[in-house]
């Protein structure tokens, strides 16, 4: 057994109506970079924590160089060389970047009082890893995008000079600029010795990034493998238990496209967008690429009416529409799925049922009332249907795993019988199964006649679902492409503003 | 019938009405007054103006709203109802614009919170201020009495035997009940305190919603205001001091929170009625005015952690 | 008729099943401690059970509701403080319900109640403002402090202006407000001795002016020039007067109120002056209808005797 | 020197800074009395004690909590340590038990809300009951006098010409704003009521600090309260009614909210001066008493109403 830096021996934890880990087993190499895959709600996050001293095991034992280890609190382990990157961004919005990396590290001078100067300057060398000058150390991190907020929360982590650092869905709202600045820094620190967990549902990174992977399924240890020694199909294989041919789906042969359904006229809003022309048509599904920051959640919040236009026009069928609020838009049938479901996505105290619920209580109501046996029927049914792993509708969502929370959301939107579904990073933290039934989902849409919008930051995904492709830069609409014409490159070329320069 | 008591006792109410409960079992050993037809009434009348405010406050605070002048429109509807009356307005008449003074101090209290976004405690705080130093101003600090026997009909004559207010409180409590629990319009309030943003989003109009609860909290604490000046025969200066943190108090005793997102009518109202039930109780055990601070302090923090406790307990249960 | 055979049953109860109740609020103040010894007082003396009910703060709701557990208790007399013609209504209710009521410290002459015990609030101001006037060579500029919307104190206030009306020569510049927090009235109390330098005396209508005004006026280290009548007797007022700093204080023989109006509610219960042949169908009730327990003024004099 | 203007602006407290000169250069051209040494001394001491409070006030704000008990805590204190010095203890010995019995409340209070997880509103507020009732019990309702006069020194006597409370919150307010903007163990008080969970897992002993912020509280309630009752020279039972209010008023007016998570010691400060300021200029100006309150609320409605316009037009300026 000896040479291994972690292991983790039988770890079995229970909530109340799940048994989130069953007996699993993890060891860990010094130096190595080590991918956890499975499943959404196989246990990967609660074995995280369980290591990280926020979960207590309820059997089971772990083991750091051989010696057995108990921790009652993050802090220790931290003291013991373990930092993670939570799944969840756990920063503090209303205190700036430097306070967020250096929580409660903060340099001091004389009599405890924080060293300001020294605070940003190392806050400033942390950022300069990933390049980011669009960040400055003394900016609030609520006035940040979800994917700079993601790049702090990983700053923070590795700027405790851990020994093992664990990465719980790093790269889920990062376009690959920023996943790549994140695998050259992952290199560099493993050159240094430093070991890593790395959790993703992007299976191509773990090819990039990974030496070997632990599968998990249904809180148990499925099996490990060195990467180089084993593919994708492999994968997927161990991971939901059945392969997975054309994740993406395919247009149905006879489904033709439609009518215009949505056309948007010269929309700007100042310091977001400007110009945004593009419509859309009954069957057809639109994808968005663009870089992180390049305004495609502005757009689609701003056609919702979730933010003002200031200029511009919008039309649904030909007929020119007036949305002041989200209301409106709801009302000419146009859906929105936030991309931050913790932020203003979901409500997290509240049960599954009545998230699904949300956005369509008048169709539980007669008279006045709502009622209830027709909106458990309709919870019950949507579990089903869009495949959330939970005992019951009546618990509370923020007791579901990440993708499963996901799917809620996405359910709750796709049930709403929209004519435009726009939805903002749809697979947010998704399981690759999941993935392929949430495109199949929107494919269904689509056939049915309603005009899909995709905003994404998974190029793969953007090209693999789209019949047409729209990409951003800095604010504006770059350039249009057929399906057919989409590649890697030429979206990557136009999202970065290298094509616009030949 | 099995499925019915579990859910029910897995309610946040049952634990006040079990409280509420003991201490009706335990008072009518303890006094033999406690449970005569005369003192349950007295009770009850006592603890109907708090229940009508407390009906509006806890729809307010579900929806993540908080309202410290309901004290002060109180007073200040009664005051100005009375001079209406005085002034020789019929009495009906005079009622509907003290109703429609409550209505639009509500909303200008929801403007400024909501539409100009300051902090609901000092906004209301300030009305609270505000509002009494109209009433000192209006009535020159003078009780207005004065006001006919018409108007003293609302709030002194009965039914059954039942005193009027007593009559307001109960039909405020049920169709209050139904209504924020069951009908999808004030549903919406608990989606605005649950998380506004996402509410926004849902296609909910949170603007509205929110102006609305406050206009509401103003109208109820003017109909609470009127029905007490009724029941007293004159308007008081004083009217409501302090009534703001009581009706709080009892709001969140039955289960609402700061927060907002969650609370009930019933637990408002069980709320309500065990702060009443704590003061009677003292009253007929002849406890000292000085000591009645002090144990309506320490049966108010007892009640909340046996509650506490209650829930604990139940959570456990569910872990094993 | 209903009344004699009620006088016939009480008299027939023994002494100690009688039961008198005092109704009041603002039970935390300092003031109601001679109420609560007044009926105590009594109670001991004529061997009947007394009780103090009320609120700790003025709240007339809740002392509605306390005077309704009171009848509930079917009391053979109810003692109300009447602070506001809002309690007219529960007055008549007891009175109707055959329990005999008397008003004191504050009167309710629109109700029924049988009698009224006290100074009334009125004849204190009066009677401070003659003492102040006498006090400061009868001109000069005065302040009044008090808590606006309280109407035993806004008739106190109503009682000061009526004695100054005589003085031509003193002029009452402004009233404050305390809201009865001493650091506040202090506050207010120092802001008004330097918008009026030649200021000749404060007068106080509640308990926590007197202490903040003598801090203010101790503090300017203006004592010999700006007189300060306090109200009633509490401790912190008594030591200012031996200071100097409090010129004088308006107390009334709270405890005589309670006490006295016990004995007229006892004595319609159990004794039978023959003022007629037939008081009970004479319409006579044989109780005096009105007691004045008078006011006294504590100053540097008398100041010693009143220290609990 | 630029950048630390245009840093001074965009700090919340700077509004507040601006509307409180207004009133002054207003107020010096209105009453002639109003700039003279005496008066604002005076002004300033009538603040002193709500400024002591509000500096433990906001830092327990920020990390997310709230005391309504504090005015309770003052009667309290202040009693407890005149009874002591009458039953003959020496004044310090006094003193330090005062204090000791102030953090003693505030552990109390600190435990049951972060231990037992009971609302911080219900808890506080049945403190405020409690220890009124016991200051009530302990007195007889009584204010305690005869404390002798090295006991006053503390209130009264004079460093410079200035009275010592000035100096007193002087101190509290520097040192307060140091330790909570700089200290990183106050600091950790920003990230508790920021984001609990976040705090916890950057390794703050959350409740451990929570707990420690309600005794700090309590202490400095004490404090106040000693320091208040030798200024009056005597322990008044209904001291500090209504103070809990009117500190929490000034805390959110400087910039702290009841979300926790902002708010600083000078804007705490700047909130209370703001209040006193309103009360003296009503004073000194004449305003009639029945006019006071309503122009008390509507002031500070203003103050605040102009904060937020100040606000929104900064925002609005960063994105042009
Ligand atoms: N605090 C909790 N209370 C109750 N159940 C929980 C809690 N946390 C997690 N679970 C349950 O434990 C199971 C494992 O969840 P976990 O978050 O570890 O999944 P995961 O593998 O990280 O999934 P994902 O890929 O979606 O993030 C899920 O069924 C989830 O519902
Ligand atoms: N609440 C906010 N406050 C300040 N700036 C914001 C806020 N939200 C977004 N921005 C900024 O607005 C710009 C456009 O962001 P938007 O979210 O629309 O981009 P996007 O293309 O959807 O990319 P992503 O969502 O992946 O960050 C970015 O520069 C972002 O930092
Ligand atoms: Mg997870
Ligand atoms: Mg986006």
């Amino acid at each position: 057994m000896a040479g291994y830096i972690l292991e983790v021996k039988d770890i079995e934890k229970n909530f109340p109506g799940v048994k989130a880990l069953n007996k699993v087993n993890l060891k860990l190499k010094k130096g190595e970079v080590h991918a956890l895959i499975g499943e959404n709600g196989a246990g990967k996050s609660t074995l995280m924590q369980t290591l990280c001293g926020i979960h207590k095991p309820c059997a089971g034992n772990i083991y750091i160089e051989d010696e057995q280890v108990t921790f009652q609190s993050a802090q220790e382990a931290n003291a013991q060389g373990i930092s993670i990157v939570y799944q969840e961004l756990s920063l503090v919005q209303n205190l700036t970047v430097a306070e967020n990396i250096f929580a409660n590290r903060q340099p001091v001078k004389k009599w405890n009082i924080i060293d300001r100067d020294q605070l940003h300057e190392d806050t400033r060398h942390m950022l300069q890893l990933f390049d980011v000058d669009n960040i400055k150390p003394d900016m609030l991190v609520k006035e940040l995008s979800v994917a700079n907020q993601q790049i702090i929360e990983i700053l923070k982590a590795m700027s405790l000079n851990p020994k093992i650092l664990i990465l719980d869905e790093p790269t889920s709202s990062l376009t690959e600029v920023e996943v790549n600045k994140l695998f050259e820094n992952i290199r560099k620190m493993k050159n240094m010795g430093i070991t890593f967990i790395y959790i993703s549902h992007h299976l191509q990174e773990i090819f990039q990034i990974a030496d070997r992977v632990t599968i998990l399924r249904d809180g148990q240890y499925v099996c490990d493998a060195q990467v180089k020694d084993i593919d994708e199909e492999y994968l997927v294989k161990n991971m939901v238990g059945r392969e997975i041919k054309n994740m993406y789906g395919q247009r149905t042969e006879n489904q033709g496209i439609g009518e215009t359904i949505l056309e948007v006229k010269q929309i700007s809003r100042k310091k977001m967008f400007k110009d945004i022309s593009f419509s859309v048509r009954a069957g057809e599904i639109v994808g968005f690429a663009g870089l992180v920051g390049a305004g495609r959640t502005e757009v689609g919040r701003g056609i919702f009416g979730a933010e003002p236009i200031e200029s511009g026009e919008i039309y649904i069928k030909g007929k020119k529409v007036n949305i002041r609020s989200p209301k409106d838009a709801i009302r000419q049938g146009i859906g929105y799925m936030s991309e931050d479901r913790k932020y203003d996505g979901l409500y997290l105290n509240f049960s599954i049922r009545d998230n699904f619920i949300a956005n369509k209580l008048e169709r539980f109501t007669r008279g006045l009332f709502l009622k209830d046996n027709k909106m458990e029927a309709y919870a019950k049914a949507s579990i089903e249907k869009f495949s959330v792993v939970t005992p019951d509708h009546t618990r509370a969502i923020a007791n579901l795993s990440g993708g499963n929370q996901q799917k809620v959301m996405l359910g709750e939107w796709c049930d709403i019988k929209p004519k435009v579904l726009i939805v903002d990073e749809p697979t947010r933290g998704v399981d690759i199964g999941a993935k392929t039934e949430i495109y199949q989902h929107l494919r269904n849409l689509a056939a049915e006649g309603v005009a899909v919008i995709v905003i994404s930051s998974d190029l793969m995904e953007v090209l693999g679902i789209s019949d047409r492709i729209m990409v951003m830069k800095s604010g504006e609409l770059v350039c249009e492409m057929d399906r057919h014409e989409a590649t890697e490159e030429n979206v990557i070329a136009y999202a970065t503003g290298i094509a616009l320069d030949e | 019938m099995m499925e019915w008591l579990r859910r029910m006792t897995k309610m946040r109410e049952f634990m006040i009405f079990m409280i509420v409960t003991t201490i009706f079992v335990v008072m009518s050993f303890a006094s033999p007054y406690f449970l005569s037809t005369a003192n349950i009434l007295a009770l009850l009348l006592g603890l109907s103006i708090e229940t009508m405010i407390a009906v509006a406050m806890v729809n307010l605070m579900v929806s993540g709203g908080f309202d410290m002048s309901v004290g002060s429109v109180v007073a200040f509807s009664g005051a100005a109802v009375g001079l209406l009356i005085r002034s020789g307005l019929p009495v009906m008449v005079a009622i509907l614009i003290g109703i429609m003074i409550g209505s639009a101090i509500g909303f200008i209290n929801g403007f400024i919170v909501s539409k100009l976004g300051i902090n609901p405690f000092v906004t209301t705080l300030a009305s609270l201020s505000i509002y009494r130093g109209l009433t000192l101003i209006l009535t020159k600090g003078q009780n207005v009495t004065g006001l006919g026997s018409t108007f003293k009909l609302i709030g002194q004559s009965k039914i059954l035997g039942i005193q009027m207010p007593i009559w307001y409180a109960v039909i405020f409590v049920i169709i209050g009940d139904i209504l924020l629990r069951k009908s999808r319009f004030f549903r919406q309030n608990y989606y605005i305190g649950g998380n506004e943003k996402a509410a926004k989003l849902s296609g909910i109009d949170v603007m509205k919603m929110k102006i609305l609860n406050y206009v509401l909290t103003g109208a109820f604490a003017a109909m609470a205001g009127i029905v007490m000046t009724s029941r007293l025969g004159a308007a008081s200066v004083t009217a409501g001091t302090g009534l703001e943190l009581r009706v709080i108090t009892a709001v969140i005793i039955g289960g609402a929170s700061l927060n907002g997102g969650e609370g009930t009518v019933t637990g408002a109202f069980l709320g309500s009625l065990l702060m009443a039930l704590i003061i009677n109780s003292l009253t007929l055990l002849g406890v000292d005015v000085y000591w009645q601070t002090f144990v309506i302090g320490a049966t108010l923090l007892l009640a909340v952690l046996i509650d506490q406790y209650g829930k604990i307990r139940k959570e456990r249960k569910a872990f094993a | 008729t209903t009344k004699e055979t009620k006088n016939d049953q009480v008299a027939a109860e023994k002494h100690d099943e009688q039961l008198y109740i005092e109704v009041s609020a603002l039970g935390n103040l300092d003031y109601f401690y001679d109420h609560k010894m007044g009926m105590e007082k009594v109670g001991e003396e004529l061997g009947v059970r007394t009780e103090y009910v009320g609120p700790a703060e003025y709240d007339m709701n809740a002392m509605v509701a306390a005077f309704e557990q009171a009848i509930s208790k079917k009391p053979n007399g109810i003692v109300v403080v009447g602070f506001e013609p809002s309690l007219n209504s529960i007055v008549n209710k007891a009175i109707a319900e055959g329990i005999p009521v008397v008003t004191v410290d504050a009167d309710l002459p629109e109700s029924n109640r049988l009698a009224f015990v006290g100074t009334g609030n009125i004849n204190a101001g009066i009677t401070g403002g003659n003492y102040l006037a006498e006090a400061i060579g009868e001109k000069g500029k005065v302040a009044i402090m008090t808590k606006p919307g309280q109407s035993n104190l806004e008739e106190r206030v109503k009682g000061y202006e009526t004695a100054f009306t005589n003085y031509p020569d003193i002029e009452v510049v402004q009233i404050v407000d305390t809201q009865s927090d001493p650091v506040v009235a202090a506050q207010a109390a120092s802001a008004l001795l330097q918008k009026y330098p030649d200021l000749k005396g404060i007068v106080c209508v509640e308990a926590a002016g007197g202490s903040g005004a003598a801090t203010a006026v101790r503090e300017a280290g203006v004592a010999d020039q700006v007189k300060i009548i306090a109200m009633d007797r509490g401790n912190e007022v008594l030591e200012a007067i031996e200071e100097g700093v409090i010129t004088a204080s308006v107390a009334q023989q709270t405890a005589l109120m309670p006490y006295y109006a016990v004995q007229i509610l006892y004595n319609l219960n159990n004794s039978n002056v023959q003022i007629t042949k037939d008081n009970a169908k004479a319409n006579v009730l044989g109780i005096p209808a009105n007691v004045d327990t008078g006011v006294i003024i504590v100053d540097q004099d008398n100041n010693e005797y009143f220290m609990r």
